[in-house]
């Protein structure tokens, strides 16, 4: 049945997909908001499709809109999909983190109303955790929602959301309890990034582009049924959601043709002459070796996942493992290009000097690396958590991002 | 090609572990030291015997398991992580040379006896070292003249596969180990579970084996890279267990040390890195089995992930313990010197990417 | 050879830093990047003219201080901490170059204008790169050919010293910045303060000066290291500081995040590195000023003990700031691309390893 | 003066020291207690004349047996000693770490006693601070003095004293009141080590060696004046002599010829045809580039010290470069000796295998690169401390070493 499917997913891909982009288009939509904003409606129309021909929500109930199947019919499809570059962007972070924590802590009504529109990519979804003063440490976010009648009242600024500037919905922590410690005074709601008061602004970061947004939320009244689970247990929720998310970064296929992979770098080496040093010859060798490995190790969690074998933790080595590729590689680069990572005088060697401007940046999305690797130590090794954590003093009384404290600043 | 374990790969595993655990732990390794004795006579009767595991690579018609690389490692995996002293590796090695020659004489002659363990065999050769020795053909037929090291088991093993020059060029010769003019002292290896020889031969008989001589030691070479990836990959596992235990119940200003990240994130890189390397050890087993052709830049691969890392792990496991860790009486020492000897034997981290390179067409 | 500053050096310093300071903030090369100019011509004109230290390195015949090598790298340690775009380094290779030669024509005529600021230089050469360029002789003179890149401040030198390989080998030849047949395109820099073209030549006149090229391009590349490894230096050192500083302020999970070994500990290692490649420095700063033939090999020595630990260090800035310190409206970015950037120009580390290691006789 | 004085030194030096042995010497020597203790009387005899010729001592006050000159003429005469191997090991700790103490802390009778003695060779000493469960957190020890009238009796075990076995007094940090957090009830002692109840064990190490002991002590009484500094202060003492430990080990000058220098590494490699490897070659001169700058930061501190600003915590920095270098030169070495570092077939390389296994040793003993990190971080950049230390809690209330509690254990 497995093989069926995935021969239907084969030809209807060929028939219907775009093939893999060149290394210079990666690096440029890597860094802008504004390719990915035009393509939108395109996007959604290609969803749609996509859908209706059962490729979206494969291993999603039937009732709310996927296709009941197993992870099997998954895995084959992304298996098969690797070859292409799906115009699906803007939905990935909604089908990849809202989606599977509505389906897991929402209400019925809930699932009912939102699941399959978010599938078919007729309304987009974003998250909304992050913040300037809670970062590693999400659960000291300062963002406030306050019982009014049967709604709720949203105040408080949110950064690094990606697609909140084309998104319709958004998954929301916001703080219901400041007297609770951190991590009992929090719910998490849907919010209609349409209502009044929602104030997107684009982020610029490093490289000049601005691929992730800064939300502020002003009076921005919530709808009686926007609560995700019960309330000041949003908490539980969110772990569920960056287990998700990090999961979903690290078992990404990393496209072969990122300018910073050993193909591109490969290329260039031999163009510029530069495989004649035993040296970048080694190294190239040794990056071939890495990403080999993570793409490797992918493909073993998924394979363990199909046997039964929760991935768990193992997205933070994953994730952590890509990043430190990542930084490897700019290593790299820089002995293949020598002089000429300075100043590029052509595209390739622009998109790589693009790439490595990234590349600090996949070490902090997504949770830092540090993050990944108390995760690691804690839950895979079963160390103790770090001494003097702050888990039982009431949220008012803390100290929180920079300011001296949660309550002077609010 | 599946990366997981099957159920027969499953099942070889629980009971090499359970072996490890009942008859070879680590105290046996410290008997040895004290002997004098290269490995333990009884271990390597059961291994062979008992287990199979000498004949996992030999094929049905000489007595062996036919069970493939795959499997292999998967034993080796275990006996690594126990630091098992055995002649395994050697005599594996010399099944894999003798496999891909195909000399039907030397086969019928030499595997029966490798598959059961009554044969200790082993291949006087390291990967990045000029081949050392020459043959040359008298009256009475061929003889080598060379100098050897450091060859693995070479002070025990009943035959030598040996690549000399001659007069038609490159060959494999197989020497008894009790030759005419073959002298081997044992050397002070750096790990005490891996017994090492120089291997002196003046005017010693050989006899030339059929088949490919080159692409036999080109196999040696892969399967030698499949097999220490194993046993470190199984032996930097070990390490990380040790060294998180010890996190969990050492104790410094008032917490567990585990606690503190400067302990926690060094364990967190090793896990990551054994991670990586594990999946890079289980593409390569597979590969071997269904994909020949990518073997060996899948087994460089693996070696490169493991041979390092473990190494690292290794004295960062010593770090980690602190000063009980530096001590004699800790076990520490015992894979930081594994780890060190495993990572140059057989082609170092450098030869290793050069191997890698040249695969790949640089 | 006494490694710690003197009196005097210790004045110039001060004077360097307030300037700034007070001149020139990092807001300065923000204002830069929206104009698109290559520097501040005003700071140029105070740090050249008012400061001197355009004619640091030069002698006090041809209007310099004679201050010496050590004095550069005094004032350059603290434009480097503050990212200060400037034509300093570019002049300052051409004006060691022109000191090597000796060429008494070309030394009384450009000299006095690049010690007082008034003439910008570059000497259009990547040590690690071939010679793209070849002189030819005609009726009318000489003249070159070739493409050069990438030139530092090859935009808006006025003039060019070109090594060029020419009938009677090689030569280094001075080309006017707006000579006939002379194109320079500038280029997308990745670090915003260090403005880098593509020259191109076309039969464009020149003059062949005289003296050894070959030992004067040798002497530019172990000046190059030292400037570089003096900004160098002074710029992981506003890293540290900078992440220190946050480390201190910045909260999570009820502590300042520098209470975090993830954290304390990583700054203790820049610190480290940085300490070693001050010391590093210091040595190669004195020993271009009182040991000449031992300056090449300390050269290398500061250059690869600060390049690449300058661009881990601004690396773990951005790291250590998390998010924030990705935006663009944080500093941590202008610090990790001029690490980038200063990394590979004038020979990246593996470069610089080989010409160590050539120096020590290998 | 300092001109006349460090002639002086030269000549005496040329006229009395032994120049450097090779490196295969260093190699067993760095091992072996054995030979160091078959050599006490002749180091006795050296040190002596050392002594009465002005080069022991120098910065010390003389009515305590020193010269009373200035940093300037110790740094000429050390700078004039690096040729030599002076056979004074036995002595170094003692000069380094405790009489330095006893100077800053002792009384004037205690100075007057044992200061003189201790220069000149006559009394040897040593340290014993760590014990079995308390290493990085030595403030944690569990070795106890109970007052006894005027005198106090100590029981207890010390781990990793150097020169136990033919030391004649030691300075030992002891518990003198349990009920205080750990570093108010700790006091420092002057120890016999030839009164009853002391036994010195060897400990064994990973080379096989023992370069270092165990130390028991069974109800041995100490003397009336035994005391240094106050009691229940002793921790102010240990700080200084942990900081004189760290520069006395950072400072320390690497001989030219131990294994796993470049000079020796670069003659290996050249022995065995290895300079021809690119990669080697790049190795070889990054340690060459390490070790300089190594070299030359000890330069600079003490360039900086004779300028008046003390090394303070700098100590830690060049513990922590000159562990890292060992680390970095291991690495190098098992590139440039290939499979020989698994089984040497000469005494060159076999010296190179015993330094490998040595090398972790460098980066616990005399605090931990763990340990020398906090330094830096707390002490030179200003950091926080580790959250949730023990400073405050009553040491019989806390947990130590891998026991459930200093008090079932006592």
């Amino acid at each position: 049945m497995t093989d069926d499917f995935r021969e239907r997913a084969r030809s209807w891909l060929a028939a219907n997909a775009p093939r893999r982009s060149s290394s210079e288009d990666d690096a440029e939509s890597a860094g802008s908001a504004e390719r990915v904003r035009t393509g939108i409606a395109e996007q959604q129309e290609f969803q749609a499709r996509l859908y209706d021909a059962g490729f979206v929500g494969i291993t999603w109930p039937k009732e709310y809109g996927g296709q009941g199947l197993t992870n099997a019919e998954q895995i084959a499809f992304s298996a098969e999909a690797r070859e292409y570059e799906l115009p699906v962007g803007a939905f990935v972070i909604g089908i990849g983190m809202p989606g599977p924590t509505i389906l897991e802590c929402g209400n019925e009504q809930q699932k009912k109303r939102y699941l399959p529109k978010m599938l078919r990519g007729e309304e987009i979804w974003c998250q909304l955790f992050s913040e300037p003063g809670a970062g590693s440490d999400v659960a000291s976010l300062q963002a406030s929602a306050v019982r009014d009648g049967d709604t709720w009242v949203l105040n408080g600024q949110k950064v690094w959301t990606s697609g909140a500037q084309y998104s319709d919905f958004g998954a929301v922590l916001a703080r219901t309890d400041p007297a609770q410690p951190k991590h009992k005074g929090i719910s998490m709601f849907i919010v209609d990034m349409h209502a009044p008061g929602v104030t997107v602004r684009p982020l610029r970061v490093a490289t000049g582009h601005a691929p992730f947004n800064e939300v502020f939320f002003d009076n921005v009244r919530l709808a009686p049924d926007a609560l995700i689970g019960e309330e000041n247990r949003g908490w539980d929720a969110a772990v569920v959601m960056l287990r998700n998310e990090r999961i979903a970064i690290g078992t990404m296929t990393q496209p072969r043709s990122s300018p910073l992979a050993y193909d591109s770098l490969r290329k260039l080496a031999d163009r510029l002459g530069r495989a004649g040093d035993q040296g970048v010859r080694r190294e190239l060798a040794s990056l071939y070796a890495r990403e080999q490995s993570v793409h490797l190790l992918g493909q073993l969690i998924r394979e363990d996942a199909m046997a039964g074998r929760f991935p768990g933790p193992r997205g933070s080595v994953i994730k952590l493992a890509g990043a430190e590729l990542g930084r490897y590689a700019t290593q790299v680069a820089a002995d293949v290009l020598g002089p000429q990572v300075a100043a590029a005088d052509s595209d390739d060697v622009r998109a790589v000097q693009i790439s490595i401007v990234a590349v600090p940046g996949g070490a902090i999305a997504g949770g830092t690396n540090e993050i990944q690797r108390n995760i690691i130590g804690e839950r895979m090794l079963g160390l103790a958590k770090d001494p003097g954590v702050d888990r039982n003093t009431p949220f008012n009384q803390l100290r929180v991002g920079t300011q001296r404290s949660a309550k002077e600043s609010s | 090609m599946t990366l997981i374990l099957t159920q027969d790969e499953e099942s070889l595993r629980d009971s090499v572990r359970r072996f490890v655990a009942d008859r070879s732990p680590l105290t046996k390794l410290r008997d040895l030291i004290g002997s004098g004795q290269p490995y333990d006579a009884d271990v390597w009767k059961q291994l062979s015997a008992q287990l199979g595991l000498a004949g996992l690579i030999v094929d049905e018609e000489h007595g062996g398991a036919a069970a493939g690389l795959s499997a292999l490692s998967v034993a080796l995996y275990e006996l690594g992580a126990g630091l098992v002293a055995s002649p395994l590796l050697a005599s594996t090695l010399a099944a894999a040379a003798l496999g891909s020659l195909g000399d039907q004489a030397a086969s019928g002659a030499l595997l029966p006896g490798l598959a059961s363990g009554e044969l200790i065999g082993t291949v006087a050769w390291q990967p990045a070292v000029t081949v050392a020795a020459t043959a040359s053909t008298a009256a009475g037929g061929c003889t080598l003249a060379g100098q050897l090291s450091p060859v693995l088991n070479g002070a025990q093993a009943h035959f030598l596969l040996v690549p000399a020059n001659g007069p038609d060029g490159l060959g494999l010769y197989q020497v008894a180990g009790d030759a005419h003019g073959l002298t081997s002292e044992p050397l002070t290896a750096v790990d005490h579970a891996r017994s090492l020889a120089t291997v002196r031969l003046d005017g010693t008989p050989a006899v030339r084996l059929t088949g490919d001589a080159a692409a036999a030691l080109a196999h040696v070479a892969d399967v030698a890279n499949l097999a220490l990836a194993a046993e470190q990959c199984g032996a930097m596992a070990a390490c990380i267990a040790m060294t998180s235990e010890y996190a969990k119940i050492r104790v410094a200003f008032g917490q567990p040390i585990g606690a503190f990240q400067a302990v926690k994130h060094k364990l967190a890189d090793m896990q990551t890195g054994w991670e990586l390397a594990y999946a890079a050890l289980r593409a390569a087993a597979r590969s071997g089995d269904e994909t020949p052709g990518q073997f060996s830049a899948a087994a460089s691969v693996a070696r490169v992930m493991v041979s390092e890392p473990y190494f690292e792990a290794a004295a960062d496991t010593i770090q980690l313990h602190g000063g009980i860790g530096f001590t004699w009486e800790h076990d520490a020492h015992l894979y930081y010197k594994n780890a060190l000897s495993g990572k140059v034997l057989f082609g170092g981290p450098q030869d290793q990417l050069d191997r890698l390179a040249a695969t790949l067409g640089m």
